[in-house]
């Protein structure tokens, strides 16, 4: 019965890592580009 | 010359590596017999733009003529008349000179090679040389066979990157009376280069590119020398 | 790409799937033969196809990109080969893991597990591909032949095999299909399908947004150097 | 027509190329060879065990030695820019594809019956059907290999880690030509199978004219830059 639980297990830590890993790639660019736009509206 | 149709033209030709546009909306327009010299810094575009003339890479948008006839219909029957000398070689190390031209020969379809083929090897000085394999060639000598090569098919528009980079001295003489001959035979070339000079003398007319736009193109008769190098050091520094 | 934000995907994916998860485990009875290991079935088969999907999106877009030659395509072609790459994967071990209690194996030579494999290896070495080319325009010329090369592949693969299997037939997929269910298994069945259909297309529309960000910036470092 | 012509020059050219250096044929050999060996001792099977397993070997050695030879097929084409002296030509896309595939045939062909001959000496295998039909199976087979082969060293020839990418791309393309091969020739070798011997081999002609269709479309696209 463990192979079950096991296969479970399998599918949602493999989709949330990878949804995580998304999710936080995201983020550092959206920083990156509000970081960029932030220093373009100080330059002009 | 009368106002003869354009035998080459190039319609807001856009090419785009990647997302950054390296050409942006290039227009030109030869007549019979014109010969350009393109001069621009590296990275403007150049040999890019060279070589979609050529039909070697299709650009992102704008359209190529020859004669007045796309090349997306006239395709591999426009590119007979396409002669190109690049950096490249384009000979095959491991056959002999002869070899390579009958190669290019038969893929170009011209009738009776053997013929063309000894003069053209003759008015670069390497009949004698016809058999032996590429690979033993100095480097002069491969030049002087590659400049045979371009013009082995006798083609009516001829375009030469940066031909004489690199080039000895008997290698440029062989290119300069080429070039002559063609010019009298009333044919077209497009010519890019660094060497203001060289570039100055051999055109008819004269294009500055800079950063994938064409921002001078004019007659030689109407500026002299001089004025164009402060023209294009003024280009160039904007 | 329909315009709805990431985040509204995101919920309808997230319902849909937890009722998923009810059908699976509560709703869904208990088959006679397997017992409960048969429910490894569900997630499974719909995980199978939706890879199959994703890749045949690529072989779409890939298509599309060399027909239209604009990058927008190319992406759209490599953020679904990247998620059918993902969820191959999970078919594959999921597959094992429900292969073992039931036949003692790990694996075998059916024609469905074979080219389930077979593309998990073409897509892998189209990512690979990817990364060997610098240019952005080459490598999406050269990646989107081999989506489409690879994908038609697969059939010929599946065929292959099934003829080959007939020369040695394996122990048969008890359950396998989908006909033999009952009529709750196949609602549950269905039910899945949609929900990791709804997952894809959510995880899709994040994974295109990554690369249009990507892009962002680049538009902007290239302003901030014509300046 | 000029097409025809074209193509024969081609072919002509990779041939003279070739003959003048015999790189790329020796190597396909050489390693088509050792490998050979390498079973020998690896599998040390009576009579009947080496029966069985004798096509699958046989094959192995082929699709090994095509590979080797595939990734040098575009080289003489990548060095001194030969390639855009191709793409300068009136010599359409299509043709290019079509003579590097036939030149690639030849050669892959031709070092498969040296291994062939090897194979039979090393590990005596009788043909109990008349042996032109192993013939006719081999140049399917090769035909099936370089298909994808040529378009895929085509592919890898642009990137960095050559050697590497074409077998990656290429083994699992060739699953179905393997298959159908390794059961065909065991048929000539007497074993009674479900399927006939014609129906693996229009399976092997099924697959060389789709990938040689969908290559002739494609091969354009991996010129572009």
């Amino acid at each position: 019965m463990n192979y079950l639980y096991a296969a479970y297990t399998v599918i949602w830590l493999v989709l949330f890592i990878y949804m995580y890993s998304l999710n936080k790639k995201q983020g550092e660019l959206k920083k990156e580009i509000d970081h960029l736009k932030q220093k373009i509206a100080e330059r002009s | 010359m009368s106002e003869t149709k354009s035998v080459f033209e190039a319609q807001n030709i856009v090419k785009r590596f990647g997302r950054s546009a390296v050409l942006k909306k290039l227009n030109l327009r030869l007549k019979q017999g014109e010969f350009v010299s393109i001069f621009g810094p590296n990275g403007a575009g150049k040999t890019t733009f060279l070589k979609i003339s050529a039909m070697i890479i299709s650009p992102s948008e704008g359209n190529i003529l020859v004669f007045g006839e796309n090349i997306k219909n006239a395709g591999d029957l426009a590119r007979v008349e396409i002669g190109f000398i690049a950096h490249d070689t384009f000979l095959y190390r491991n056959l002999t000179a002869r070899e390579n031209l009958k190669f290019y020969g038969n893929i170009y379809g011209i009738e009776d090679i053997d013929s063309t083929i000894n003069h053209c090897l003759e008015s670069v000085g390497l009949l004698n040389r016809a058999e032996d394999l590429v690979s033993k060639f100095s480097r002069g000598m491969l030049q002087r066979l590659t400049i045979a090569r371009a013009f082995l098919h006798d083609p009516t528009i001829m375009f030469l990157d940066e031909p004489y980079t690199g080039l000895d001295s008997t290698a440029s003489v062989f290119l300069n009376e080429l070039i002559h001959k063609f010019y009298n035979t009333d044919k077209t070339g497009i010519l890019t280069t660094h060497n203001l000079d060289q570039g100055y003398d051999l055109a008819t007319r004269l294009v500055i590119l800079n950063n994938g736009r064409i921002e001078f193109d004019a007659d030689k008769d109407s500026i002299s020398k001089n004025d164009f190098r402060d023209k294009y050091t003024e280009i160039i520094s904007s | 790409m329909p315009r709805i934000s990431s985040n509204v995907l995101l919920i309808i994916a997230a319902v849909l799937m937890l009722i998923a998860i009810y059908m699976v485990f509560i709703y869904a009875p208990t088959e006679r033969t397997m017992g409960d290991i048969q429910r490894i079935f569900y997630f499974h088969v719909s995980s199978a196809w939706v890879g199959f999907f994703a890749f045949g999106v690529t072989f779409f877009y890939s298509a599309a990109f060399l027909k239209k030659k604009d990058l927008k395509w190319d992406n759209i072609a490599v953020s679904s080969a990247e998620i059918g790459l993902l969820f191959t994967t999970i078919t594959l071990i999921t597959g094992s893991l429900w292969a073992r209690p039931v036949w003692g194996i790990w694996w075998t030579w059916d024609a469905r597990l074979t080219s389930t494999l077979v593309l998990w290896l073409i897509y892998l070495s189209y990512l690979m591909l990817r990364n060997y080319i610098e240019s952005e325009t080459k490598r999406a010329y050269l990646s989107s032949v081999v989506g489409i090369i690879g994908f038609t592949n697969v059939f010929l693969v599946y065929f292959s095999i099934r003829w080959w299997r007939t020369q040695h037939p394996a122990p048969v997929i008890a359950g396998g299909s989908g006909s033999g269910l009952a009529p709750e298994m196949q609602l549950t069945f269905g039910f899945c399908l949609v929900a990791f259909t709804a997952l894809y297309v959510y995880i899709l529309s994040k994974k295109v947004e990554i690369g249009r960000a990507g892009w962002e910036i680049e538009d902007i470092y290239r302003t901030l150097d014509d300046k | 027509m000029i097409y025809i012509s074209q193509i024969v020059s081609v072919i002509r050219k990779d041939i003279i190329a070739e003959l003048r250096t015999k790189s790329t044929i020796g190597a396909m050999l050489l390693f088509g060879l050792t490998i050979v060996v390498v079973f020998s001792f690896s599998f040390n099977l009576d009579l009947q065990e080496q029966k069985n397993l004798a096509p699958g070997l046989l094959w192995t050695a082929f699709i090994f030695s095509a590979i080797l030879g595939l990734n040098y097929s575009f080289s003489s084409e990548y060095e001194n820019g030969c390639m855009q002296g191709l793409l300068l030509s009136p010599i359409p896309r299509s043709a290019i594809y079509i003579a590097k595939l036939i030149s690639n045939s030849i050669f892959i062909l031709f070092s498969e019956l040296v291994i062939l001959g090897f194979f039979v000496w090393l590990f005596d295998v009788r043909f109990t059907m008349n042996w032109h039909w192993f013939v006719l199976l081999m140049v399917l087979g090769t035909i099936g290999f370089s298909a994808t082969g040529t378009i895929f060293s085509a592919i890898s020839a642009e990137t960095r880690m050559k050697v590497f990418i074409l077998p990656l791309l290429q083994l699992p393309m060739t699953i179905p030509v393997m298959i159908a091969a390794v059961e065909a020739t065991s048929i000539l070798l007497g074993k009674e199978t479900k399927f006939t011997f014609d129906a693996w081999s229009t399976m092997l002609l099924v697959y060389d004219v789709i990938f040689i269709t969908l290559s002739v479309m494609l091969f354009e696209y991996i010129l572009e830059e």
